[in-house]
């Protein structure tokens, strides 16, 4: 039986909640007075999900992996979706901190905003933001080297800072504007930016590539020019994109973009793909 | 009168350090954190004396503060940490780590009296 | 009169341990050797004590203490904050507290120099104590900071002026470059000043590091220069850093509080490791608050975290921007707070005081400051270093014992802090 | 059996295993693609004389990277040999080409278990020469090598599956005009066909070969029993008098029913006016374990 | 009054080695049963140990657990911290990591493995004061820390006097008065001049190299130490990590380090990282039976070995110059402190891995040391946590030791070539439960000169663990059934039950209450701090207890 539940907030909460568990797999199976007694931690005291939510709860034919739907202003609710390894989750509204965290499967959607550190040290599974995304999307936490190893971040929005920094694989792309240190770094994988990026974008990454549609006000001089052309791989970006709804019309496959190699403090394997506007 | 635009870059001077473990309700203290550092000829452009007063406001809140000629850079305006200048910054320019732009807020800063005299720590916000 | 030698001041980072104090009828009669900093705050350190209040109205200290209690432990996201400028035995238990009640715990530092220990995590730093810069360093940087004015003494105890084991003629001795955005009287000591542009610490560090590891730049609008200061000007600091034999770069808050705040110091660290493959080099942070390193120190040695730390689940979590005071405040979502040993009313943004006015607030401090007219339970506390003893940790990390030299009406805010706990402790077990 | 009042003998023709992949080949227009692709699977009609037999598949409406492409089929006697070829063949006629691109074409059609790897951009990326950068797009590892021109793409992996060589049949005709007619209307009609290629020349062998020799140092000579101008000659000729030019057409498929498929459009088409019958080429089953009973093909 | 009742005894200090039989207590003291009746004994309280083994709480000889380089060290890894945490009971504080954990979490995982002592093994003494309190946030255990002092100004200033008698004096008060200074408990020797080198940005030091300007050679800096160290009769000996750490080729430098201090009591720390050998091309290769051959023949001498875990940790230790080579070889993290005056201190994160040839070498060099010493009594067990590993790896070298089998199946999981660079593979020793007793507590404790550790003879602390008897030794060791401190239950079935406070453990040898002129001038000139300030207080000391010399 696949499980389709949908939350929706009653109202929303002064203070913080960590919401952790509601992960579809978690849902799966369980019947709606099962759902309102997981478990939910507001400010430092352990409340139940009935407490916050009212729930209805579909069980439809077929297999298929659970969905999970919340609706509501859940801007104070962290770690959602932290951690998922499959299945559906939908956000109707936005989200706190950590949503899609560590997640290695499945697909998260965000239909406004999200907090920081979305998506971070994600191994595998989509993220789909709608509206814009806070700081760290994809990042590593506090003393890693490893932020995002795998997967798929789609920000329609802007992006805060450090998106991507010290990120090892996957592809994190931000149709509107991004923060500072975007790809701050990377070992490997890919941001894409479409809006006005922030300064210092790719600084100290080692490998990988920070793709911007908009010129920064500055290339970091520890980054060398090496030519303009049509990067190979930007037209398989733009296919996977454009499967995941998220297409950069500035750039069709045609687009010459500039290449600038870096960053040389950290050996000059990386790159930033510029691109090049017409004149 | 005119009106500059630039950055405010909170400082530490001696005086504010000084008076501010004697007394935070004392007048030098108050005096020194509304006392801002300006370069010569900015203060002329504001058509300002040294010392003279000025409006001080960021998005966020505006204050009252006396003007001190200074070896600054122009379009750089220095004013020592305290509530005085607070009221210019808010907690929502707290970037990823939490640190408030103390070290560079867009200021503009006009000359004159202004509506309100200065009045030290009590100096309000806009909102 | 009594005559107190080798008093520590509590003032700033430097923790000047060689203060003489007069003292006579329980009276501070005079301070040498302080700077004029530290000598007013030794001399003022018992005036101006407020009255013990409970929501405005005075109360006595079982009062205030059973009032805090009951305020922290009702609290369902309670804010565990400062110690900056009280003792690490003060500290531990603040620390105590903040996991008793799950509490969210930061101090000072995550808005001034905090930046620069979450920089260590990161890429760890190459530091020493200020000994080693007194006797070895024969290139001294200061960078965004302006120790004239923020830490006298500095310049002539530790690292620009002193005379040392081998810097036996102590200035002629050393080589010293500034950086800043501005003349100060720092920077009119240095042999080389540099006046940037504001918000470029970053670029500058990374382009040292490239000029250290043997790079050349590129720029792309083909303007030679960093932070408005021609490349010339850097390959001279660069050589000078190639040509010492042990260098030390001191940083302050133009560093740390700079765009980007602990990336800027992980570049810095990064530059300062680089420069060790050539030269002995190495870096320190220019503490602002007499023992804000020992918050970090203790927080650290108690829940593995220098600052902002979280309780909530019981076990400590740690996240900068998650649960550090300024964003908390910003985001509304602490309902009761403890304030020991700094004064929001004075160092934060004023829309972050106004939302600390709508919750309970329980503040210790020994004197009259701005967070004391509002906060709910106010309780003065005796000063540390001067009517109360314990431990401070220097800007490097060396840890001083400051004394007691006269008797306060009040209690140490360790003791206080002790009572509150076991008050806290006694309405849970009832 | 008749089609169009065609014999259709009761024979088989025997197909042997082979191993097969698919690659795509992409460029910025089709003129370029096709160049790379032309390139890549030319003089590659028999393992015998070319180690690999190869042919474009056709044009693909979807690529990776959306650009105009072409799919290749290449078939080799085993994984090692197949692998050998085509690092020679991409490396020298599609890395060479300007603007290609390469990747792998999957073998959707073959059961997985079927299925092996072929690490050919992983080593051919080390033409490189340590520069080589690769990206991870959906689980799949690509490979950028810096060319001249700018840089090369080419996928990590590619899928080869066990296959199916030497499906075939022969057209004998009462004249060479009419074979020709009918050869060509029979590669029309299988062209189409997913999976399959014709590796020679248009798709016709006009030298069918027969195993061995009566010289030790060859190991394959023309097929005696179908030469027309022998027939007075060769005891085992299989030609009735009418018969006066035979062609052959040779597929290499994916699957046995791709193969199968594509013999059964051909033989259709081929039965036109001026062939007498249709026939198949085998060695009494010894050989090969794929056979086609032609009068099967239409059941 | 308090038995422990029908447990197997493994007390070698006394010669008892698995009888069944009792232990009493009284007021935190391990008493005679003798003159009680079985009536007296009945109606005391009774902990029933049946099934059981009843050592001695651990006695950890060596090990990084508080102080200014530890406190580093947690700083630098958050990342270690979030996946090892403890939450606050109502009997214990909240706490993290493995390998740095907080202080009262560290004391709970020692307790919890059934060690009762500890000490920390490097002090500069102007840090000594953070050492302390650290060590009072550390429950459970009586601890005490070591005073460094291979690369003291002060030392080397003393030793550049040529009067030889005046020279052995004045080292001799100057040592007396750093341990006092710092309260110390034992001379602690790292790298003798290496780190000093360092400042000076030179090489790694040899035996012989002076150290600039002083021109004073390791050598003199062991040689004199060591002696300062037995003159005072301190009950510890000279404490030393030798030059050259983690060095291929390094036991050369340890034999001819061993050779010059033959006939002094000296205790030889992380022997395993001393023990290399080298390839003809450079490489590393197994010394552990030199230094073992050796080493049996030196009765004065005692180690420990520093074995490696397998997995990540940190390293971090006083030898500045040899985490700058490491920080080279890694990049990432590095950590580094120069404390004026005294000594240096470097950390570097990394990770010991089975199929690295060099770990795999290094993992067996430390075993090979314990099983070709063949006295227990002068070698014991360590990881010079975090060093090699965290000390939470020690049931598992137990089983390492006590179990051959179990060593020999560990071959296919290392490097294939490590068989050809170590002979561990060739020993088929196996430790019994005596001699496992041996060097995780009594052997550490005589060492020590603990005369109350280390035995459950009358007169002992009653430290005691009780582990259940099990076959797998690693199970058997991991989760004591009771661990008592000082008299009380702190830890049943594996959880803390009490969280009581230790001791502070510290010497008091004669002279040294002052400086003389000559170098308190230096003082006064070259440190930072007021010698007066330098002077750890009373305050920092949490029950301290005066260990005699003599």
């Amino acid at each position: 039986m696949k499980t389709s539940a949908h939350l929706t907030l009653i109202a929303a909460p002064d203070l913080p909640v960590e919401a952790e568990s509601l992960l579809p797999e978690h849902i799966s199976g369980k019947t709606a007075d099962e759902i309102l007694a997981m478990p939910l931690l507001v400010g430092n005291r352990m409340e139940t999900v009935g407490e916050r939510f009212t729930v209805s709860v579909v069980e439809e034919g077929g297999d298929g992996p659970a969905e999970l739907t919340l609706t509501g202003d859940l801007t104070r609710f962290k770690r959602i979706g932290e951690g998922m390894t499959g299945g559906r989750l939908v956000v109707e509204g936005s989200t706190g901190f950590h949503a899609g965290a560590m997640m290695s499967g499945g697909e998260l959607v965000i239909t406004k905003n999200a907090g920081d550190y979305l998506g971070a040290m994600m191994s595998g599974g989509r993220i789909v933001v709608r509206g814009n995304a806070g700081h760290f999307a994809g990042a590593a936490y506090r003393g890693f080297n490893r932020g995002m190893s795998g997967g798929l971040i789609v920000i329609h929005g802007s992006a805060g800072n450090l998106t991507g920094a010290r990120m090892r694989r996957g592809i994190i792309a931000v149709r509107g504007a991004c923060g500072d240190l975007a790809g701050f770094g990377m070992g490997a994988g890919t941001v894409i930016i479409g809006g006005e990026p922030g300064v210092r974008a790719g600084a100290n990454m080692a490998r990988g590539s920070v793709i911007m549609m908009t010129r920064p006000k500055e290339i970091m001089p520890t980054f060398r020019y090496n030519c303009a052309g049509r990067p190979g791989m930007w037209p398989l970006f733009s296919a996977l994109l454009a499967r995941a709804d998220c297409v950069f019309p500035e750039a069709g496959p045609e687009t010459v973009f500039e290449s600038y190699s870096g960053d040389f403090n950290e050996g000059g394997r990386g790159e930033i793909l510029l691109r090049r506007s017409p004149l | 009168m005119g009106t500059l635009s630039g950055l405010l870059v909170t400082v530490r001077t001696a005086r504010q350090g000084a008076e501010m473990v004697s007394d935070k309700h004392g007048a030098p203290y108050i005096e020194e954190i509304s006392t801002l550092r300006i370069h010569q000829d900015d203060l002329a452009e504001l058509g300002l004396e040294d010392g003279g007063k000025a409006a001080l406001a960021s998005e966020h809140g505006e204050i009252r503060v006396f003007c001190k000629a200074a070896e600054t850079p122009r379009g750089l305006f220095f004013l020592p940490l305290g509530p005085v200048a607070n009221v210019l910054f808010s907690v929502h320019s707290a970037k990823e780590s939490g640190v408030p732009n103390w070290k560079g807020i867009e200021v503009t800063v006009t000359g004159g009296e202004g509506p309100d005299k200065p009045s030290g720590p009590g100096q309000r916000g806009e909102s | 009169m009594t005559t107190h030698d080798n008093v520590v001041c509590t003032f700033c980072g430097c923790l000047c341990d060689d203060l003489e104090v007069d003292v006579e009828d329980n009276a501070i009669k005079a301070v040498r050797k302080a700077c004029l900093i530290g000598k007013n705050k030794i001399m003022n350190a018992l005036s101006h004590a407020p009255a013990i209040r409970v929501n405005g109205r005075e109360a006595s200290l079982g009062a205030a203490v059973e009032e805090a209690a009951r305020i922290l432990g009702e609290a369902k996201n309670p804010l565990v904050y400062g110690m900056s400028s009280t003792t690490s035995e003060a500290q531990r238990e603040m620390v105590d507290i903040a996991e008793m009640i799950r509490a969210n715990l930061d101090n000072p530092s995550s808005y001034c120099h905090g930046p620069g220990v979450l920089a260590r995590q990161q890429a760890g730093l190459v530091t020493c104590t200020l000994g080693e810069a007194k006797n070895r360093a024969d290139l001294v940087i200061y960078w965004g900071c302006n120790p004239v004015e923020a830490h006298m003494r500095h310049l002539t105890r530790y690292s620009l002026q002193p005379k040392g084991l081998y810097t036996p003629e102590g200035r002629k001795d050393r080589k010293v470059v500034a950086i800043d955005i501005r003349q100060t009287p720092t920077t009119k000591r240095a042999d080389l000043f540099l006046q940037v542009t504001p918000g470029h610490t970053f670029e500058i560090a990374s382009v040292l590091r490239a000029l250290v590891n043997g790079l050349e730049p590129e720029f792309q609008d083909g303007r030679e220069e960093v932070a408005g200061v021609p490349m010339e000007s850097w390959r001279r600091v660069v050589e000078m850093i190639k040509a010492c034999k042990y260098g030390v770069l001191f940083f302050g808050l133009g560093v740390t509080q700079c765009r980007n705040t602990d990336i800027n110091v992980e570049q810095v660290s990064r530059l300062v490791q680089d420069a060790n493959k050539h030269v002995r080099f190495s870096a320190l942070a220019m503490r602002g608050h007499g023992n804000v390193n020992g918050c970090n120190q203790v927080m650290t040695w108690q829940t593995g975290f220098p600052l902002a730390v979280n309780f909530s689940r019981g076990f400590p979590r740690h996240n900068p921007g998650e649960y550090s005071v300024v964003p908390m405040l910003a985001r509304q979502e602490v309902d009761a707070a403890l304030i020991v040993a700094t004064d929001p009313g004075a160092h934060l943004p004023a829309d972050a005081v106004r939302f600390l006015k709508t919750i309970p607030v329980i503040h210790l401090d020994p004197h009259e400051n701005l967070t004391t007219p509002w906060a709910t339970v106010v309780i003065p506390v005796a000063p540390v270093g001067v009517a109360a003893a314990g431990t401070f940790y220097r800007m490097d990390n060396v840890p001083l014992r400051v004394k007691k030299m006269v008797e306060s009406p009040h209690p140490s805010d360790e003791d206080v802090l002790k009572a509150i706990k076991e008050k806290i402790r006694h309405v849970a077990h009832t | 059996m008749r089609i169009n009042n065609v014999e259709i003998e009761d024979t088989f023709a025997e197909a042997f295993s082979m191993t097969g992949a698919r690659a795509t080949v992409t460029a910025v227009s089709d003129e370029w693609a096709m160049r790379a692709a032309l390139a890549a699977t030319g003089f590659a009609t028999s393992v015998i004389g070319c180690g690999i037999e190869a042919g474009i598949e056709g044009v693909t409406p979807e690529t990776p990277d959306g650009r105009p492409g072409l799919n290749c089929l290449f078939f080799g006697m085993s994984l090692e040999s197949l692998e050998k070829q085509l690092l020679k063949r991409i490396g020298q006629a599609i890395i060479t080409a300007p603007t290609s691109a390469c990747f792998d074409g999957g073998a959707a059609e073959c059961p997985e278990e079927k299925r092996k790897i072929l690490k050919l951009g992983a080593k051919l990326r080390y033409f490189g020469d340590g520069y080589q950068a690769s990206k991870v797009i959906d689980g799949r590892r690509y490979w950028r090598i810096p060319v001249m021109e700018g840089d090369f793409v080419i996928q990590e992996e590619f899928t080869a599956a066990s296959a199916v060589g030497g499906g075939n049949f022969m057209i004998l005709a009462e004249s060479a005009e009419a074979a020709l007619a009918a050869a060509e209307a029979a590669v029309a009609a299988m062209r189409p066909v997913p999976g399959v290629v014709l590796p020679f020349p248009g798709g016709v062998v006009r030298s069918g070969s027969q195993v061995g020799s009566r010289y030790s140092f060859l190991i394959a000579s023309t097929n005696v029993a179908f030469c027309p101008g022998l027939k007075s000659r060769v005891p085992a000729t299989v030609l009735p008098r009418e018969v006066n030019s035979v062609l052959e057409i040779v597929i290499d498929g994916l699957t046995f029913d791709q193969v199968a498929q594509s013999m059964r459009l051909g033989i259709e088409a081929a039965c036109v006016p001026g062939v007498c019958r249709i026939t198949a080429g085998n060695y009494g089953g010894r050989l090969g374990k794929h056979h086609f009973h032609l009068r099967k093909l239409f059941e | 009054m308090l038995r422990i009742h029908n447990g197997l005894i493994y007390d070698p200090a006394n010669a008892v080695n698995g009888e069944a039989g009792d232990v009493i207590i009284h007021d935190g003291v391990i008493v005679s049963g003798a003159g009680l009746s079985e009536k007296q004994k009945r109606d005391m309280e009774t902990i029933d140990a049946s099934g059981c083994a009843v050592l001695p709480g651990g006695v950890e000889i060596h090990s990084h657990i508080a102080g200014a380089k530890v406190n580093n060290g947690r700083i630098l890894c958050p990342e270690e911290h979030r996946s090892h945490v403890s939450a606050r009971t109502s009997l214990t504080r909240a706490g993290c990591g493995l390998c740095v954990p907080t202080t009262f979490r560290t004391g709970y995982l020692y307790s919890k493995l059934g060690y009762t002592t500890i000490f920390e093994a490097a002090v500069p003494p102007l840090e000594a004061r953070h050492a302390h309190e650290e060590l009072m946030d550390m429950p459970l255990l009586d601890k005490g820390c070591y005073t460094v002092m291979g690369n003291n100004h002060l030392v080397m200033q003393v030793l550049k006097d040529p009067d030889r008698a005046a020279r052995k004096e004045r080292l001799r008060e100057l040592a007396s008065w750093l341990l006092r200074a710092s309260r110390g408990y034992a001379v602690k020797v790292v790298n003798p001049g290496g780190v000093e080198d360092w400042k000076w940005n030179a090489g790694a030091a040899d035996l012989d190299t002076p150290t600039p300007p002083f021109g004073v050679t390791p050598r003199q800096i062991v040689t004199a130490l060591a002696e300062a160290a037995d003159e005072l009769k301190l009950p510890h000996s000279m404490h030393l990590h030798c030059n050259h750490l983690g060095e291929p080729g390094n036991l050369e430098t340890t034999l001819a380090t061993m050779r010059a201090l033959e006939g002094r009591r000296v205790h030889y720390t992380h022997l395993q990282f001393h023990s290399y050998d080298k390839t003809k091309k450079g490489g590393f290769r197994s010394g552990a039976a030199r230094i073992a051959e050796y080493f049996n023949k030196h009765p004065e001498f005692t180690c420990d070995v520093g074995q490696i875990v397998f997995g990540p940790t940190l390293t971090m230790t006083s030898d500045a110059p040899m985490e700058f080579k490491l920080f080279q070889m890694r990049k990432g993290k590095w950590a580094s402190g120069d404390i004026e005056m005294e000594s240096g201190s470097g950390i570097v994160p990394i990770s010991y891995a089975p199929k690295i040839l060099v770990n795999a070498i290094q993992w067996s060099v430390g075993l090979e040391l314990m099983l070709l010493i063949n006295d227990p009594w002068r070698i014991f067990l360590t990881t010079d946590h975090p060093n090699a590993g965290p000390f939470t790896a020690y049931p598992e070298i137990i089983k390492l030791l006590m179990d051959a089998d179990y060593r020999m199946s560990w071959l296919e999981k290392l490097h294939p070539r490590v068989r050809r660079a170590t002979g561990l593979f060739e020993i088929t020793r196996e430790y019994t439960l005596e001699e496992i007793a041996i060097i995780t507590r009594s052997g550490p404790a005589r060492a020590l000169g603990l005369a109350a550790k280390g035995h459950l003879g009358a007169g002992a602390d009653a430290d005691v663990a009780v582990y259940r008897l099990d076959q797998d030794r690693r199970a058997m060791f991991s989760r004591p059934v009771y661990v008592l401190k000082g008299g009380a239950v702190v830890v049943r079935d594996g959880e803390i039950v009490d969280t009581p406070n230790g001791r502070t453990l510290c010497v008091d040898p004669e002279g040294g209450r002052s400086l003389p002129q000559d170098l308190a001038e230096t003082f006064d000139g070259f440190y930072t701090v007021k010698m007066a300030n330098y002077m750890v207080e009373d305050e920092y000391l949490e029950r301290p207890e005066v260990v005699p010399c003599g």
